[in-house]
């Protein structure tokens, strides 16, 4: 078997990358930046930007600010809105050939809806995946619409029930009842999931006795979340081994992208590694393609899941211990 | 735009400032003055994300061919881990980055001021002006003596230069700001550059929209890829047509803007003075370069 | 102002600490270790172990791995139960003169209550902390008690009322509900709120493909979640200002500490630091000292919620655009 | 223990593994075999925890008095990190941490076995031994030649040396464990001492458990602290009295332990051979040290 070559394409139950390595939602831009840095061809599928119905100028700056192993922004939905994006960015993106991924947002159940509707069917898009992260207008509080369960489920089963593509959910690692939240979105109509979007985080700046963004708080990204993001992969894969899973969250190597095939991912999407290395995405292809190699698995899918046993883990994912006395 | 693993050919201090010349053929060759590099940390750090630094020097020609030279103050851990590197090592450079200066085709007197590490970039295009046969003047500002980038450098470019320190260690205690009124006069001054401190930039554009004189400035805000590609670094400028105001990205679309353009009070978020945009719009902006 | 010396002793509404720095729960082990290199005189307090009704020996090892800027461990509540601490622990911490927090754990309600009955009334002890990861047995799945609000509440609540002492509630980052969650904890009775415990998180050793971990899941702490802590911190001092607030989750220097006391915190706890540096705590409140000088402020209690306001952010706590047009 | 900053007195390669000696005497004056260092690591990187290092010498007399010698095989960024620095750096160093390996009272032929850097504890306790008036004969394992630690060392601190190498480059060909019957016999042992991979300990283990000869093992887990604060370093040990077992920190309750003690199938979880504690407790343990 280790003389082989494996294969590198992934099959997400008839969503089919050439590579199992995408770029992640907002990180590439609207397939018109990157500069050309970022080789097209060598992705296994782009992201969109998040898209909404019109126009989105995003929030003030400072967007950004750096933290430990990690990346703290709050870009704010910064996009130009669902039709500029199907006339101006996503010819560009087809041309390259390249399975685009457009991701949904909205401020409202309308919104979504409305943005879903005008995407599902343009042949030059593959699939869905419905960013929650959103502030729910509808609700107040500048809450998230991934706040209330029922929020998600109305969400994903209306793009859902639309739409003639697949829809992936894209979840944030913050729900104690992941697996229950993952399984009522795939009841609701989603073909597979998006585990994590940026984690909430927050750092100040002492000197200026301000905090460091202008939103306070703003999506933590980068390899300071990897194992954040690799335990929600983890989490719903044992909950449902059968659904697809985007895993994404701090990965910037092929052992990285590793991880999150082992725990369970059929994919996986690379955001922040890909602003500080345009080249991150292939070289991780590149990565798990030795993986294979010295492994002797025949292709990518075979690593899914084949974590052995560790012995005290039944379904514990907080370890108490196991015997008391 | 390139990505190339770039030796350094020569660190050195000048000052409170330290110098990097790299070996960069395919970035030097396209290096105009307002343009920056980016430059990859090591990977092994707790802080990852590539650094920016305006280009100061980009050599086309002689000795020194194909080599770029940029220059900071090492302060945090980006900038004194770049001054403890050593010649010989190698970079991740991306570069050139952004959109350069642009020329004034007719109007001659050129005033250009710096504040700090800013003269890197306004040494490198009062070269470039002169070789086009520019009058150039300069108006040189910085906390202290120390912080004044090569002043020797910078006579030697310059018709006439004015220097002031905070402190008075150097040329007139005070501010660009005290100086820039009599400056812009005692040279006739018909367009004006300006790299600087947010504050003092915004300054400088009140000095230029009040007395109608074209200017271009170059802005650094937050980056995190340098690229595009992520709207980190977003600066709120005004439609040509007074329609609205976009949120352009100062890696790509920027980071040399029309200050004339720039919505200060929304951008410099710190004071709150922000305005919503009036129901009629923004006045058209007519200042060269639009 | 600048001239006089500023004073760190901290007051949470009656529960005083010579210093605003503590040690973080299981970061000291129970009093007897730490082979005397962390200064107890120089610590605000120290928060035991979290402690069960019986001695319990934890979960298997491996029970720790490194991850970027960060440490995943899974000890599992190995200590030496509420009895064996009384007697052996608690006395040489009461001599050292620091004030102790009691952790309290359990795997059942009736757990939480005796053990908290048997430390409560014990002169030695300030407060109690109640940990509310403990996978709850009652409810079966392996689910810790902060997974259900009512559970919450119904250990909160139980505890409190049958204290002498004040009781502070140790909640995880991991709630999108996070302010209301708090609320709950107020209301049935608790003094305070200690934000957060260890991320969820995981990582995979991908040369033995297997978990790094025994219980595959462990709780991630160190600076890589230290924006996540600050956020969970400021959105409930945001919504609760006057509930005392310790903050805990990658601080590690001054700096770090001031970062969280002007989000809202009260007081801070350190843990992983700790375990690096052991006199990170000494080093930290240092830290805050000359911040305290250098900004002219009188007392650490000074700094509290003394974030200079941000333009954009009113209650927004995921940025989307302000205007999108 | 005690913490000090440490000055790299020297730092030296030897085959695959790297050597550094620091000056620090408070350490070194209470430094004893099987116990061990901690080092911090710098705190700029997105590694933070502490790297932990057998003791391989620590001189309290002569010209080298106050110094303490430690050695590792490069290989993660910690390691990495340490044969990168230069003498005269300082290190924050905690130690010595640990229980030491005991003597024995009366009984006189130790076997000393190491594998891999094992050798650095052990031949410091071969020192101590022969100062002691003990006999020591050694039996050295690694994968090859590269890997045994300064051989000739090995031979001047033992009565006879046996080395094993898995592809046989220097000494046998074979394992620690193919050898281990034969030089029980030959060398006639009463004691044995290890520091090995886990699975040679075991095996070890075994072979002491059938025989009957009092042993101690100095092992190795994952430790976040290395002082005892923090419990993730832990080894399922039988009580005394049989009554069940404990989980101890190999850092302050180890890493010397009675190999005949240990829960081995518990400890090596990798290998699914776990039994509960049986209804009856364990079988109490007479092998020395108890
Ligand atoms: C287009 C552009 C050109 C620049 N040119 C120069 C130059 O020629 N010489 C020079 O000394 N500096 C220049 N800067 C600023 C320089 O990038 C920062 O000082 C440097 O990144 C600080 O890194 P640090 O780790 O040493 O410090 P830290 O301040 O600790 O950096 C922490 C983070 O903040 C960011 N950051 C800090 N200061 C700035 C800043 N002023 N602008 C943007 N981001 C910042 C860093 O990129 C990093 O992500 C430029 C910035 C931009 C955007
Ligand atoms: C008591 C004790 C004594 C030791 N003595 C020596 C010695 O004399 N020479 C030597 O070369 N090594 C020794 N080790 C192992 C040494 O600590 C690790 O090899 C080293 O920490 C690896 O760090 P790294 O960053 O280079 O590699 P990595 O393997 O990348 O380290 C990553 C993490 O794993 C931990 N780790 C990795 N390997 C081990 C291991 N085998 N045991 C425990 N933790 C590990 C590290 O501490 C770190 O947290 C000893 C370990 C212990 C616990
Ligand atoms: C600058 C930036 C912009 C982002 N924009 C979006 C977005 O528009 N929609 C979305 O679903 N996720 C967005 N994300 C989140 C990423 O898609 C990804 O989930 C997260 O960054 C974690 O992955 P990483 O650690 O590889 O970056 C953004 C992240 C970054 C850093
Ligand atoms: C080794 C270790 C053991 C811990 N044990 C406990 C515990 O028993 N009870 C508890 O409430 N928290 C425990 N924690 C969590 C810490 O108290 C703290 O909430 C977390 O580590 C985040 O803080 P830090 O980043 O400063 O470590 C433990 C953390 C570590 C690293
Ligand atoms: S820094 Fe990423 S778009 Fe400008
Ligand atoms: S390593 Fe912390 S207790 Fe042993």
């Amino acid at each position: 078997m280790a003389g082989v070559k494996p294969s590198l394409a992934v099959d997400l139950n008839g969503v089919v990358f050439p590579l199992p390595v995408l770029a992640a939602a907002g990180c590439l831009g609207t397939g018109r930046d990157g500069g050309g840095l970022v080789d097209l061809h060598r992705l296994g599928g782009v992201v969109t930007r998040s898209l909404t119905l019109h126009p989105g100028k995003g929030t003030s700056t400072p967007r950004m600010a750096e933290t430990a192993a990690g990346l703290l922004t709050a870009v704010g939905l910064q996009n130009p809105g669902v039709e500029a994006f199907v006339s101006e960015d996503l010819p560009r993106l087809v041309r390259a050939g390249v399975p685009v991924i457009a991701s949904v947002a909205g401020a409202s159940l309308e919104e979504y809806i409305r943005v879903a509707s005008f995407l599902h069917s343009n042949p030059g898009i593959t699939a869905l995946e419905v960013y929650l992260s959103a502030p729910d207008d509808e609700r107040g509080g500048g809450r998230p619409f991934y706040s209330h369960l029922e929020r998600i489920i109305e969400v994903i089963g209306s793009v859902a029930r639309l739409s003639h593509i697949p829809v992936f959910a894209k979840l944030p690692a913050l729900l104690p009842d992941l697996e229950e939240t993952a399984g009522a979105c795939v009841r609701a109509g989603a073909h597979g999931l998006t585990l994590i979007d940026g984690v909430p985080g927050m750092s100040v700046d002492t000197a200026k006795l301000r905090a460091s963004l202008s939103t306070v708080i703003g999506g933590l990204s980068g390899p300071s979340i990897r194992p954040i993001a690799l335990a929600a992969v983890y989490r719903v894969a044992q909950a449902m081994p059968d659904v697809p899973i985007m895993g994404v969250g701090g990965i910037g190597t092929g052992d990285d992208a590793v991880e999150f095939l082992l725990a369970g991912a059929w994919a996986v999407q690379v955001g922040t590694a890909m602003l500080v290395n345009p080249s991150a995405p292939a070289e991780i292809a590149q990565g798990i393609h030795r993986h294979l190699k010295t492994k002797g698995f025949a292709s990518a899918a075979d690593l899914r899941g084949r974590l052995r046993g560790n012995e005290y883990a039944h379904g514990h994912w907080t370890g108490n211990g196991e015997e008391s006395a | 735009m390139k990505r190339v693993r770039a030796e350094i050919l020569n660190t050195k201090r000048l000052g409170a400032y330290h110098s990097l010349t790299l070996v960069a053929p395919e970035v030097a060759d396209r290096a105009r003055p307002g343009q920056f590099v980016s430059v990859a940390m090591p990977n092994d750090r707790s802080f990852m994300l590539r650094r920016h630094f305006s280009i100061h020097q980009a050599s086309r020609r002689g000795g020194w061919a194909g080599t770029l030279e940029f220059v900071f103050d090492p302060h945090g851990p980006g900038t004194s881990w770049l001054a403890e590197a050593k010649a010989h090592q190698f970079l991740d450079v991306i570069g050139p980055l952004g959109k350069a200066f642009a020329y004034p085709q007719k109007l001659n007197n050129c005033l250009l001021i710096s504040e700090g590490h800013g003269s890197a970039s306004i040494y490198f295009l009062a070269q470039e002006l002169r070789s086009r046969g520019k009058r150039v003047d300069m108006l040189i500002g910085a906390e202290d003596q120390e912080h004044v980038f090569k002043p020797i450098e910078g006579k030697r470019l310059s018709q006439t230069i004015a220097i002031v320190t905070e402190d008075g260690s150097l040329g007139e205690r005070g501010r660009i700001v005290d100086m820039l009124p009599t400056m812009v006069d005692g040279v006739n001054a018909q367009v004006i550059y300006a790299a600087a401190r947010r504050g003092t930039l915004r300054e400088i554009a009140d000095v230029c929209a009040e007395r109608q004189i074209p200017s271009q400035i170059a802005v650094e805000e937050q980056m995190a890829c340098g690229v595009g590609m992520c709207f980190t670094c977003v600066v709120p400028v005004i439609r040509k047509d007074g329609s609205g105001f976009d949120n352009l990205r100062a890696c790509s679309e920027g980071p040399v803007f029309n200050p004339a353009r720039i919505l200060w009070d929304r951008w410099m978020g710190d004071e709150p003075r922000m305005l919503p945009t009036p129901p009629e719009g923004f006045p058209p902006v007519r200042t060269w370069p639009g």
